[in-house]
């Protein structure tokens, strides 16, 4: 099975990239934006499993590796 | 903060820092009791990041004059003429705190506050060096953290666009909870041209230029000046995130607008951030100010005062600017797509005053904040590990494969080539680099001009733990030095101070004979130091770093056409100019067979003086080809330098006397050269500088004969060990 | 006889092609800012190395949408010299100029180093001062010089001798993969490529860093010695 | 509202980050993972509207600037 972990930079760090690819969506015409942050998203294929052991599994994968908790958090999605 | 604007109390105090008699002498002065958000104002302005209040009284022995001296230590970055109207403008930075938080982003912001601190001169920054110390390759985090902080200082400055040309990286247990990041930036500007951060002319207006402001940062500088511990990490949201691309933005938006009449005076919000500006702009010029906080860009809702006026976001600078430019202003800050909010003006009543919502939020006046802060002449007492080690007879060891202990010390990380590192930095943007990493000391060229400029980084960390204040001295050497083995005459230094916490005593011992040891050299050189900075407080759970004074110095070459040659030919011959005392202690050699004792060998200036002599007289006479100073390694690892760079095997000896003590002994005074060996030997005589052949450069065997059994290697052994002992080490 | 060194925000190679352009190469060159919406009266464009936008979306991915460049198309339809430097070889994949794109470096670090190009068997007006299957070196500078592009693609590459410059080993010869001869992996060694009509050229290696003496190289000059060569014939 | 534009590598191209992060994890023992594909993901905050036409300017964002075809694909995430 995929399980996807999405890691965002915290809401009050500033997110240069999303900065950019908003003024850019603007400047493009997609005027309505009004905000985008840009993170990263990891999907990951592990064995089939009970859904709750994966899931506290990837959970330990994400908190030790995937996100660093001094700028961000992660959000695990099926 | 819930209540920005309710009385501070003691307690308040204290979580911001300030003790409590400075909380006493807050209030005496004021006559009042501060708010919230002053006394957050007073803890940053008198915290030891911002204030000196522990180093000042000992930084006044440091030489800061001389001829071409345009702007000593008190800007945001030094000053120094090179001639045909153009000036050098530079500094060099701490960020070891956030860089061992955060590696990526805390060393990524080191280079970008420092940009700031030379570009907001109006200078645009040409080259960046960073010294680096990391604990014991297998400390734990160590290899995250030299991944992330390489990585980091590249993302910055490659985007940036300043090339980084080179710095030092070493390697020691004494760092393994307290790494080092010291950051240089050199810039390059026009007399004319220079901008100050002056808050002069009442009635000007004041204005807010670069990226929004955030929550981020806040209590960066009182974290600067505290020591390390779990109660730290909690602080991590402080760290910040970097946006080298907004601040190339404000770099060229700076340069533009500063072709125009519109600025009185501008500073960097590093620090402190919008406090330290605003305070340190109007007290350097006798002025005062009054912000309406309500105009500040903010990049959050629900930021209060204390939040607002203690942000450290970064790419943001404050900025006075004349009368009547308002339009000029918004123009170009418009074009470059970056913020400029009117946010004040200058008064004459030496007073900051800020409003929020209507409030007065702030009213202080600058001069006990500014120029008034504590002033501390702390105990000292030396440390009585010195007692164990400062023995007098000189460490002895016995080798039974010199040729193998060559080896093993070149793939040492501390030692091994740093191309891994510096790979990583784009050495090369703006085409002036014509020695890059690698060699003794970067050159770059000036354009339009034959001069060139020449900057290098050092310390021995192993050197000042042993006796700081020679040890300082050996480092003043050691760059001057390096920078006339590529045909450059010193001009002027930055340092960067490190040293544990200040509060005890045999770590302010460290830091006054350090700064003495360092008073003394530089006097002994005429080169004046121009800007620093002083990073305390590097312990961690109570144990303090080494002692690690890094001395930036900057060289100036008067003529491009008379440097190294990239190449040399086979059958050269490599002579050793100067001599000096030679000793075990300190040595690398030592160090990594476990020993770290005994007493430095001496430096002997005059000797230095008269081989950096020869050395630039040998280059503009076109009698020298190349030299590489012989230092960390002594004798034998200097050769295999030369070796390795020449691509060929080496035939010679080394000086009599005990092989371990001639190959691998450490000192000061001497140089390896490759040149016309009438007039080198001509040029030595008049100088009365010893020069005496070792051997020839050819073949593919590196062979030593020494008192004793030769040291026997191969050009392909050094070059196997030198070139991969650094990814061996990381595990790259 | 003119050429545009079109200036991204971010950008920052630009006062280097202009440098060699104008001092080295004897080519007039301008800059001219991104917003504008005119390259008039030029007969060349250069896109230099940098970070435009910062490279925070993807390389070269916003500076596409930026107002020039429907000129810089209009130019490279005209038949006149395109030059993509580094950044600027990734605007040029983004606006399809060029095919292909270029992926984040093999070992995912930045590579400032020397690298050994072969000037391969195509007509490119760059390199007419080249002898084919002469080994150059010019150094690289950057985190995404991975080519890549689809197997189709590729063929039309090769068949239409439309690969310029080549990773190679100092002797010459290729090492595809993950060899230190091609050092961020790009398929094929492929290190620049033109359009079919050879007048538009991309290229990760730098060859501004390389033309003059004192600098420690000189093998990027001759190409924008054939630059000015090709614009005189036409002039 | 906020949609979530994800993009990853299409299968076809090599995924060298992927292919860390998977060392990374079977170093540190997740020897279950089978396989890691690194992505971006765009957190897109823009007006409450009818959730078909926001999406179809969100696909076209995607569409023209947040994806690049000839290496990429998206999926839109509510
Ligand atoms: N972090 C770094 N960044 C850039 N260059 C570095 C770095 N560390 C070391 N270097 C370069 O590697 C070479 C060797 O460094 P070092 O052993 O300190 O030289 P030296 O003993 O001559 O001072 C120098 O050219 C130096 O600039
Ligand atoms: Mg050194």
């Amino acid at each position: 099975m995929q399980l996807k972990v999405q890691v965002f930079l915290k809401a009050a760090v500033l997110d240069p990239q999303g900065k950019a690819v908003l003024g850019s969506l603007h400047s493009m015409g997609f005027t309505e934006v009004g905000d985008v942050r840009v993170g990263k998203v990891f999907s990951i294929q592990v064995p089939d499993g009970d859904p709750e052991t994966v899931k506290l599994r990837v959970e330990q994968m994400a908190a030790k590796l995937l996100c660093n908790p001094v700028i961000e958090e992660f959000a695990i999605l099926p | 903060m819930t209540d920005a604007l309710r009385p501070g109390t003691l307690p308040d105090a204290r979580s911001f820092g300030l003790k409590e008699e400075e909380f006493d002498r807050i209030v005496a002065r004021l006559g009042r009791t501060p708010n919230l958000t002053e006394l957050g104002i007073f803890a940053v302005l008198w915290s030891e990041h911002c204030s000196y209040k522990s180093s000042r009284i000992h930084l006044k022995k440091l030489p800061t004059k001389g001829k071409r001296v345009l702007q000593g230590p008190g800007e945001n970055a030094g000053v120094v003429d090179i001639g045909q109207g153009l000036c050098v403008v530079f500094k060099m930075e701490s960020h070891n705190h956030p860089s061992f938080i955060e590696p990526f982003q805390g060393a990524a912001t080191g280079v970008g506050g420092i940009l700031r601190d030379v570009f907001t001169m109006g200078a645009r920054p040409i080259a960046c060096l960073d010294s680096l110390r990391f604990g014991a390759p297998d400390a734990p985090r160590m290899q995250y953290l030299v991944d992330g902080v390489v990585a980091g200082i590249g993302f910055y400055g490659n985007c940036f666009g300043v090339p980084t040309v080179g710095g030092e990286t070493t390697f020691f247990e004494a760092y393994n909870e307290n790494i080092l990041v010291n950051a240089f930036t050199l810039g390059l500007a026009r007399h004319e041209d220079l901008f100050f951060g002056r808050a002069s002319g009442a009635g000007n207006p004041v204005y807010y230029v670069g990226s929004k402001t955030g929550k981020d940062g806040i209590h960066g500088a009182t974290m600067a000046s505290e020591e390390f511990s779990d109660a730290t990490e909690e602080k991590r949201p402080t760290v910040q995130v970097g946006d080298p691309f907004t601040e190339k933005l404000l770099l060229e938006a700076l340069l533009e607008l500063m072709k125009t009449d519109a600025i009185e005076g501008i500073q960097d919000m590093g620090a402190a951030g919008l406090t330290s500006s605003s305070f340190e702009m109007a007290g350097r010029a006798g002025t005062g100010m009054r912000l309406d906080l309500d105009q500040v860009p903010l990049r959050e809702t629900g930021m209060t005062p204390y939040e607002i006026m203690l942000s450290e976001s970064q790419e943001r600078m404050l900025l006075v600017a004349r009368h009547g430019h308002d339009a000029t202003i918004a123009r170009i800050f418009h074009k470059w797509g970056l913020d400029a909010s009117l946010i004040g003006e200058v008064t004459g009543d030496g007073r900051m005053v800020c409003t929020w919502k209507g409030k007065t939020v702030v009213d202080l006046p600058i001069a006990p904040l500014a120029q008034d802060a504590p002033l501390y002449d702390r105990p000292r007492r030396r440390p009585s590990y010195l007692r164990k080690v400062t023995v007098e007879a000189d460490a002895k060891a016995d080798s039974a494969d010199l040729g193998g202990d060559l080896l093993d010390l070149l793939e040492h990380p501390n030692f091994a080539s740093k191309r891994w590192v510096w790979r990583q930095y784009d050495h090369q943007v703006r085409t002036n680099t014509v020695i890059g990493p690698g060699l003794d000391a970067a050159l770059l060229r000036v354009k339009g001009t034959r001069m060139g400029v020449a900057m290098t980084s050092d310390v021995n960390p192993l050197y000042c733990y042993l006796d700081p204040r020679e040890g300082t001295r050996f480092a003043v050497a050691e760059a001057a030095r390096n920078l006339a083995c590529v045909g450059a005459q010193g001009i002027g230094v930055t340092d960067c101070l490190n040293f544990g916490n200040p509060e005890k005593p045999e770590v302010m011992w460290q830091f006054k004979e350090a700064v003495e040891g360092m008073a003394s050299a530089l006097k002994a050189f005429k080169i004046p130091v121009v800007s620093g900075n002083v990073s305390l407080y590097n312990d961690t759970e109570g144990r303090s770093i080494w002692p690690t004074p890094t001395v930036a110095m900057v060289g100036l070459v008067k003529d491009m056409r008379r440097v190294p040659e990239r190449e040399l030919p086979e059958g050269a011959r490599v002579l050793l100019a100067g001599d000096g005392e030679v000793r075990l202690a300190g040595s690398q050699y030592l160090y990594h067979k476990g020993t770290l004792v005994g007493r430095l060998p001496k430096l002997d200036l005059k000797m230095e003086r008269k081989l950096q002599k020869f050395l630039l007289k040998g280059y503009a006479k076109r009698a020298l080809r190349f030299a590489h100073d012989v230092s960390e390694g002594g004798l034998a690892a200097a050769l295999a330098e030369v070796a390795l760079f020449a691509g060929m095997g080496f035939d010679g000896s080394v000086p009599g006397g005990d092989p371990v003590l001639q190959c691998f002994g450490e000192g000061g005074g001497r140089a390896l050269v490759v040149g016309e060996e009438e007039a080198l030997a001509a040029l030595a005589r008049a100088l009365d500088l010893p020069l005496r052949p070792l051997g020839v450069l050819g073949g593919e065997a590196f062979r030593l004969s020494t008192g004793g059994a030769p040291l026997e290697t191969t050009l392909d052994a050094l070059q196997r060990r030198f070139e991969g002992g650094f990814k061996k080490a990381m595990r790259a | 006889m003119k050429a545009a060194v079109v200036v991204f925000p971010g950008s920052n190679c630009d006062h280097d092609i202009h440098h060699v352009l104008n001092e080295v190469a004897g080519v007039p060159a301008e800059y001219v800012w991104h917003g504008e919406s005119s390259l008039a009266g030029y007969d060349a464009a250069v896109l230099p190395g940098g970070f435009s936008y910062g490279d925070y979306l993807r390389c070269g991915a916003i500076a596409r949408f930026s107002p020039i460049m429907p000129e810089v198309e209009r130019l490279a339809r005209e038949g006149r010299p395109v030059l993509g430097i580094c950044n600027g070889f990734q605007v040029l994949t983004e606006c399809h100029l060029l095919p292909g794109a270029l992926l984040r470096n093999r070992k995912l670090k930045f590579l400032c180093q020397d690298v050994h190009l072969r000037v391969e068997p195509s007509a490119s007006l760059y390199a007419a001062k080249y002898r084919k299957g002469e080994v150059l070196r010019i150094p690289i500078a950057h985190m995404d010089g991975n080519y890549f592009c689809d197997p189709d693609t590729l063929r039309e590459l090769e068949e239409g001798k439309r690969v310029v410059f080549r990773y190679v080993r100092p002797d010459g010869t290729r090492e595809d993969g993950d060899g230190t001869a091609n050092p961020n992996g790009a398929l094929a060694s492929i290190a620049g490529i033109m359009n079919k009509e050879g007048n538009v050229l991309g290229m990760m290696p730098h060859p501004e860093r390389v033309s003059e003496a004192a600098l420690g190289g000189t093998d990027g000059r001759r190409l924008f010695q054939a630059l000015k060569k090709f614009l005189e014939g036409r002039a």
